[in-house]
């Protein structure tokens, strides 16, 4: 449940409002639920609501994990055809 | 409109039209010489071609040589402008591609407008003007057209239903029966273009984008293809539903299966974007200026070519091929890997939460 | 689309599939609920259970908020916008699911009630204000995710003192629903993947009293990398025999949750003492209603909505399919009379739903089977 | 409508339509499979016929010889059941007429449908079926078509748009523009029926009477007038607005005086009465079956003869003559011994109290 | 059409009006205004004029109720419906006369106003009792005739509490305009058409003050026989210098008129202290109002209506004709920038305007005589 | 001003209505203005309500009145032509 997408916050508006940039679709959405917001975060965004920030550094950390572990069970595979 | 596109004739109609300021009310339908004043000086003043200049409730034409094409289409858009075009042009694009699809040459339009009071004559005038540019730089003319009025509340801004006839040459048998298993699938440039500007400027939904839509007249193209290639088994322009309703109706009609390649789809960056902000699938969105093509495999290369070479063809792709399928499922074989099932749901796509 | 393009690797998937299948102890089987329908529908889509082991088996969980809301409850919110002459603001998810008399929002609103899709509970606070003179009601359905939003138009309501503005309160918990699972039939779970977007507002901390029942949990994004690497994280659990709540999905899930958005959760709504869910029976302290505070926007107050309990189609396997007691093709009604264009159940319509899901991304695959 | 006039598939639509109950509502202009049953089971089982089946977005029909005439109307009428006809039956003989007042044999319809969300499918299926049944009397198949729901307010109930192709044997010239002096001027029958029909039935008015719309195909009787009299000058249907707006059209388009004998026009007691009521002239008040016809005043006679013992004829008669006049003016010579002027105002005719 | 039909006999009027050559002294002229528009109407339509002899001559009197109504009240009724959000109910008269800025009801509906025609305002009722939550104004205008049914529909609003119902009042009277015509610039009358649809209300008595003035005063009908036969009465009164009120209507005027009908005025409606006419400027005790037991029902109160005078259009001549000083096509305008499509005066717009009435019935007269 | 045009009372309906008829064309108007209306009387309708009744005494007598002028006329006029 519950769609949501990540998107890049390009402008801040006022009343909690900011302005988001999916793939070149700008939309006004609600940052009222968050602190410190910056233009240049990712923000997950849900029924027009930012829920959370998204941390490049977790993203990046999680993805090379993910790389090593498929690589070792690439070799693993390999391992068991070859055995 | 019927029926009388002169200049203005000063003892008939002591005034011009106050287009600045003026709106339609309801005198503008009421067959009188109000009417006669709107026609003349709206419709009349663009559109004017020696068919309809004839002046009658009916135009008439030359013999036509060859076997007749009609097509109709009602455009109920709104907004009534939107990026890359409007309701009048995309009455003008959507039924010449309608005849076209049959292989033929679009030759004559005719068109119904149905208009809500209060429309802003500026507005009708700008609709019209564009309608009658559309028509002019495909060359087919608006011979004939109808105006109504209704009462505020019982339309939206206004409604053109277009009809067209074209002449389809010996030797082309084109049609959604046609296709073969075997066929390469081809596609005339991006998808979903004309949906999501649409929906971008929907009241409560507005984001913005650089997307326009992709409204254009595709007869020309189509031209090219079948002299290239008379062996094209089908033609159809994906609008309504866009690539998922059209593909699976079909399917249906030639009794295949259909397999697309996620890759080979080409989607602009911000089409995509837009759909995932609305949860809802680009193939699913409506275009109006695309065609889909089905020839032999052998033949795909060489059309996809003329295709790219022709006016709203640079973008063309091959996208897929027909299988044998008792269920005449039409299946996508994702950038990921996986296959799914591309559903024939409700073409209204709206925004989801889940 | 930065962020999600990435986690949608197939090759990548492959081989963290591979990682799984290597990680499987022979002989031994691994039962894990997605909880989500977000995650049904990846799953579906991407066709991650093929790519899986056999030794692997997933089953469905009640996370779909269309498909758990009991036909009573849609039958009160076609009431409220027939009867009551009030504009009701919905999400597209609500339009097309059936009440009785196979009647829906959809055809309420070609029989002339005043209904509109939203996106966003501010476009309904936007209609409210727009039209003072009409009754504006929102229908708030979701889980712990989408309650944050309902909660903020609350807020903005009382602050903008829009006193023809009311919310129809269906906001549902997660926590008590996997309780509810997990102590009604035996289903042989080894562990539940979490729903990553219900964490980033509740955080992690409310699953531990499952992981002390045995049970092993990962809570995870949407993107099919997300749920390979759930499932790795899993499946260790269950061979290490440690069931533990992990966090697979640390990109955008602080373990706290969103404190900000609980404070307004907190003062808007409050737990309502049972709720119905489809599937499930009445749950206590499963959902929430509007806060006393804002009594006045309350939609079942102002317009007198009595909750009325109605039974399933006949025939319908849905509170099977949520609970995951029956896999959608289990249905004698799936893709006979029950098709996402013309739903019997709830699970039909939204692509959530264990047989929409399983209609849109799956059926080739046992046709071509059968 | 446009694509699949087939029998009910059951694996594409598990459940026949709920004709009795159900209403048109968005997802029936969705594109998707909703869209497609609508079309199959409302459209296509009424209108099947070889064209409509080739079941793509266009139809194509055999090369026809002579010149092509085109022409389309809008039809928007409330209500849409009224005594003697209804907006199906009045949009295929207001279309098959425009048609055929050129001279020429109408030989198929295009039917552009824009249906308000809410509409009952039993009444669209009423109002379909009363089109096929029109088009299948007067010999002219609907081929081709289009369907698009919009939301409640608007839209008012159905709207309809159809269009006309027809085919001129050579010899025949006959256009309003073509007037001379000294020619009779005839009309076919009883003139207002129609309008009066429609007001009878408008809400805030409503009155009884046992007036009928005259909703008919002329097209047989203008086959039969050609044949015996190629010189006819000019034959129009004087709907909208009346013999008023008709005839001071005209007169403007040849550049002609046209003077009526208020005895010799055929109206009913009836009509006559509702105009008293309402205070408008019927000389207003629209016709859907009725014709003008322009011809050298001694070839007359015989074209009355010929009118009269045609289909929806018998009441014709010869109301006036042409005469020079530089103002265009159209007269009519009273009962009383007068003349007026027969102004060509809005033809919106309302109840007035003074 | 009984009791119409026979008085429209044009072989009978010639001879009557051979009867009235008959009867006219040679060398003498007879003047007489057809007060009303109605009698306008039926003059032009049916040729009377060139039917008489020619030292009879007839001018156009104010009897046009479209035709008085000063551009101000035309404003305020546009105001109304625009700017109050009422749906403003009139008769479909008014649709097109002018206001200030080329404005009108028609053009204030197309721009979005809610302006609905109505024959009766026994129908205008239906609206307000269909549509409970909206302000519904009835636009009421007209002589004597037209005022009891505006009488009527305030004593049933009252009865029935229609509290969203109420009255845009701009009835005038009869005997003030004729007196102030008559007061006014000399033109060398004789003898008044009276009106006798206005007569069927308030009798024929109210005319005595005028033949006491020495004008000859027959009431007709509105056929071109009744007509014909009250100019006969009037050449007859002149020819014998005695002037008095008689009555060529008698079919269906009694002498009392209708005292139901005036009882029901007297109680629903008061006479006002002055009211601007259009061309005759402001008249005392001229017109009716709401009366202040019926203040609710009254659209001038409920809304604010402040009046204000606005000139009329530049160069239009409808003040003079409306008096009689001038014909139709004296005006500058006539048939130039002013015609019945696109009126510039208020006597361009209804078919009792003279010049309406000339543009639709005399104009080929006029033209093929220059 | 004042349209009004005569019409047969056909049928008395209920709150002091009736329906009338003109040449076959049947309409409730309101009859509350006048008193003892009674089926077959002919009365004079103004906007939904009948202003006063007609009498087919009076009518006649008129217009025998003005036939007779009328031949009179025409008597003189051919006198006059004569003479
Ligand atoms: S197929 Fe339909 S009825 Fe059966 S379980 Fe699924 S949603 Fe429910
Ligand atoms: S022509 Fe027009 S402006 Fe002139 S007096 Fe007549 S109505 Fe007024
Ligand atoms: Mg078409
Ligand atoms: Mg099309
Ligand atoms: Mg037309
Ligand atoms: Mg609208
Ligand atoms: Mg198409
Ligand atoms: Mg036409
Ligand atoms: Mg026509
Ligand atoms: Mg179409
Ligand atoms: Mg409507
Ligand atoms: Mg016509």
């Amino acid at each position: 449940m519950c769609l949501a997408i990540p998107a890049e916050v390009v402008e801040l508006l006022p009343d909690g409002m900011g302005k988001v940039n999916i793939d070149g679709v700008e939309k006004a959405v609600s940052l009222a639920l968050l602190s410190n917001i910056v233009v240049g975060d990712y923000v997950l965004i849900h029924v027009g609501f930012a829920l959370s920030r998204i941390s490049p550094e977790e993203a990046k950390e999680t993805l090379d994990a993910l790389r090593e572990m498929g690589e070792l069970a690439g070799e693993l595979k390999l391992a068991e055809l070859a055995g | 409109m019927n029926e009388q596109p002169r200049r203005r004739d000063t003892r008939l109609f002591p005034r011009p039209l106050d287009i600045a300021n003026g709106r339609v009310d309801m005198t503008h339908g009421g067959g009188g010489r109000a009417m006669a004043q709107l026609v003349s000086e709206i419709f009349g003043q663009a559109f004017d071609n020696e068919f309809l200049s004839q002046g009658n409730d009916m135009a008439v034409m030359p013999p036509a040589d060859g076997r007749l094409v009609m097509s109709t289409d009602g455009y109920v858009i709104s907004p009534l402008f939107f990026p890359g075009g409007d309701i009048g042009s995309l009455a003008v694009h959507g039924t010449i591609n309608d005849v076209a699809m049959s292989g033929a040459t679009p030759l004559y339009l005719s068109a119904s407008f149905i208009i809500e009071e209060g429309l802003p004559l500026a507005d009708l005038r700008r609709i019209v003007l564009s309608m009658a540019d559309a028509s002019r730089a495909a060359g087919v003319p608006i011979v004939t057209g109808d105006t109504k009025v209704v009462e505020r509340g019982k339309a939206d801004g206004v409604f053109i239903s277009t009809a067209g006839v074209g002449v389809l040459a010996d030797g082309l048998e084109i049609g959604g029966d046609r296709i073969q298993e075997g066929d390469a699938i081809l596609v005339s440039g991006s998808i979903g273009d004309h949906g999501i500007a649409i929906l971008s400027k929907r009241e409560n939904l507005d984001f913005e984008t650089a997307i326009e839509s992709d409204s254009a007249p595709l007869h020309r193209m189509i031209r090219a293809m079948v002299e290239a290639e008379p062996e094209i088994h089908c033609l159809r322009d994906p609008t309504r539903g866009g690539l998922a309703a059209t593909l699976n109706e079909l399917a249906n009609q030639s009794g295949v299966g259909l397999v697309l390649e996620e890759e080979a789809l080409p989607i602009k960056p911000a089409v995509r974007g837009a759909c995932e902000l609305l949860g809802i699938d680009p193939l699913g969105v409506a275009n109006e200026g695309k065609l889909l093509a089905f020839c032999p495999k052998d033949k795909a290369e060489a059309l996809l070519a003329v295709m790219q070479a022709a006016p709203f063809g640079s973008d063309a792709a091959i996208i897929g091929h027909v299988v044998a399928d008792p269920l005449k499922l039409v299946r996508l074989e994702t950038s990921f890997g996986s296959e799914r099932v591309v559903e024939w749901l409700n073409g209204e796509q709206l925004p989801r939460i889940c | 689309m930065k962020y999600a393009t990435e986690f949608r690797d197939g090759k990548l998937a492959r081989k963290i599939a591979a990682a799984i299948d290597a990680e499987c102890t022979p002989d031994r089987s691994y039962t894990f609920m997605e909880f989500c329908g977000g995650h049904t529908h990846t799953i579906a889509r991407y066709g991650l259970e093929e790519m899986l082991p056999k030794s692997i088996r997933l089953v469905h969980g009640p996370g779909c908020p269309v498909c758990v809301l009991p036909v009573g409850r849609v039958d009160s919110a076609i009431e409220l916008a027939r009867d009551h002459g009030v504009i009701l603001c919905s999400y597209g998810d609500m339009m097309r699911v059936p009440g009785s008399h196979r009647m829906s929002l959809l055809r309420a609103k070609a029989a002339g009630a005043d209904i509109r899709m939203v996106w966003s509970t501010l476009d309904a606070l936007k209609i409210a204000r727009e039209n003072p003179d009409r009754e504006v009601a929102f229908l708030a359905i979701g889980f712990e995710t989408t309650t944050p939003p309902t909660a903020m138009a609350l807020k903005i309501a009382k602050a903008e003192r829009l006193t023809n503005f009311s919310i129809f309160c269906n906001h549902v918990l997660t926590p008590a629903a996997m309780r509810a699972i997990l102590d009604g039939e035996s289903l042989p779970l080894q562990g539940i993947i979490g729903p990553g977007h219900v964490s980033a507002v509740i955080g992690i901390e409310p699953y531990q009293e499952f992981a002390d029942r045995g049970q092993a949990i990962v809570v995870a994004g949407f993107e099919p990398l997300d749920l390979l690497q759930a499932i790795l994280m899993l499946t260790r659990q269950v061979n290490e025999g440690r069931p533990r709540v992990e966090n697979a999905y640390v990109r955008a899930l602080p373990a706290v949750g969103n404190p900000k958005a609980r404070e307004v959760i907190a003062e808007t709504l409050q737990l309502r003492g049972a709720f119905e869910w489809r599937g499930l029976g009445r749950l206590p302290d499963s959902a929430l209603r509007v806060a006393d505070d804002y009594a006045d926007f309350d939609a079942e107050l102002k317009f007198q909505l009595p909750y009325r309990a109605v039974p399933d189609p006949k025939s319908c396997a849905c509170a099977d399919v949520v609970r995951g007691l029956k896999r959608p093709e289990q249905c004698p009604l799936f893709g006979r009379t029950c098709t996402p264009d013309e739903p019997i159940g709830s699970c039909m319509v939204s692509s959530e739903g264990g047989c929409a899901a399983h209609w849109l991304y799956g059926r080739h695959r046992n046709k071509a089977a059968a």
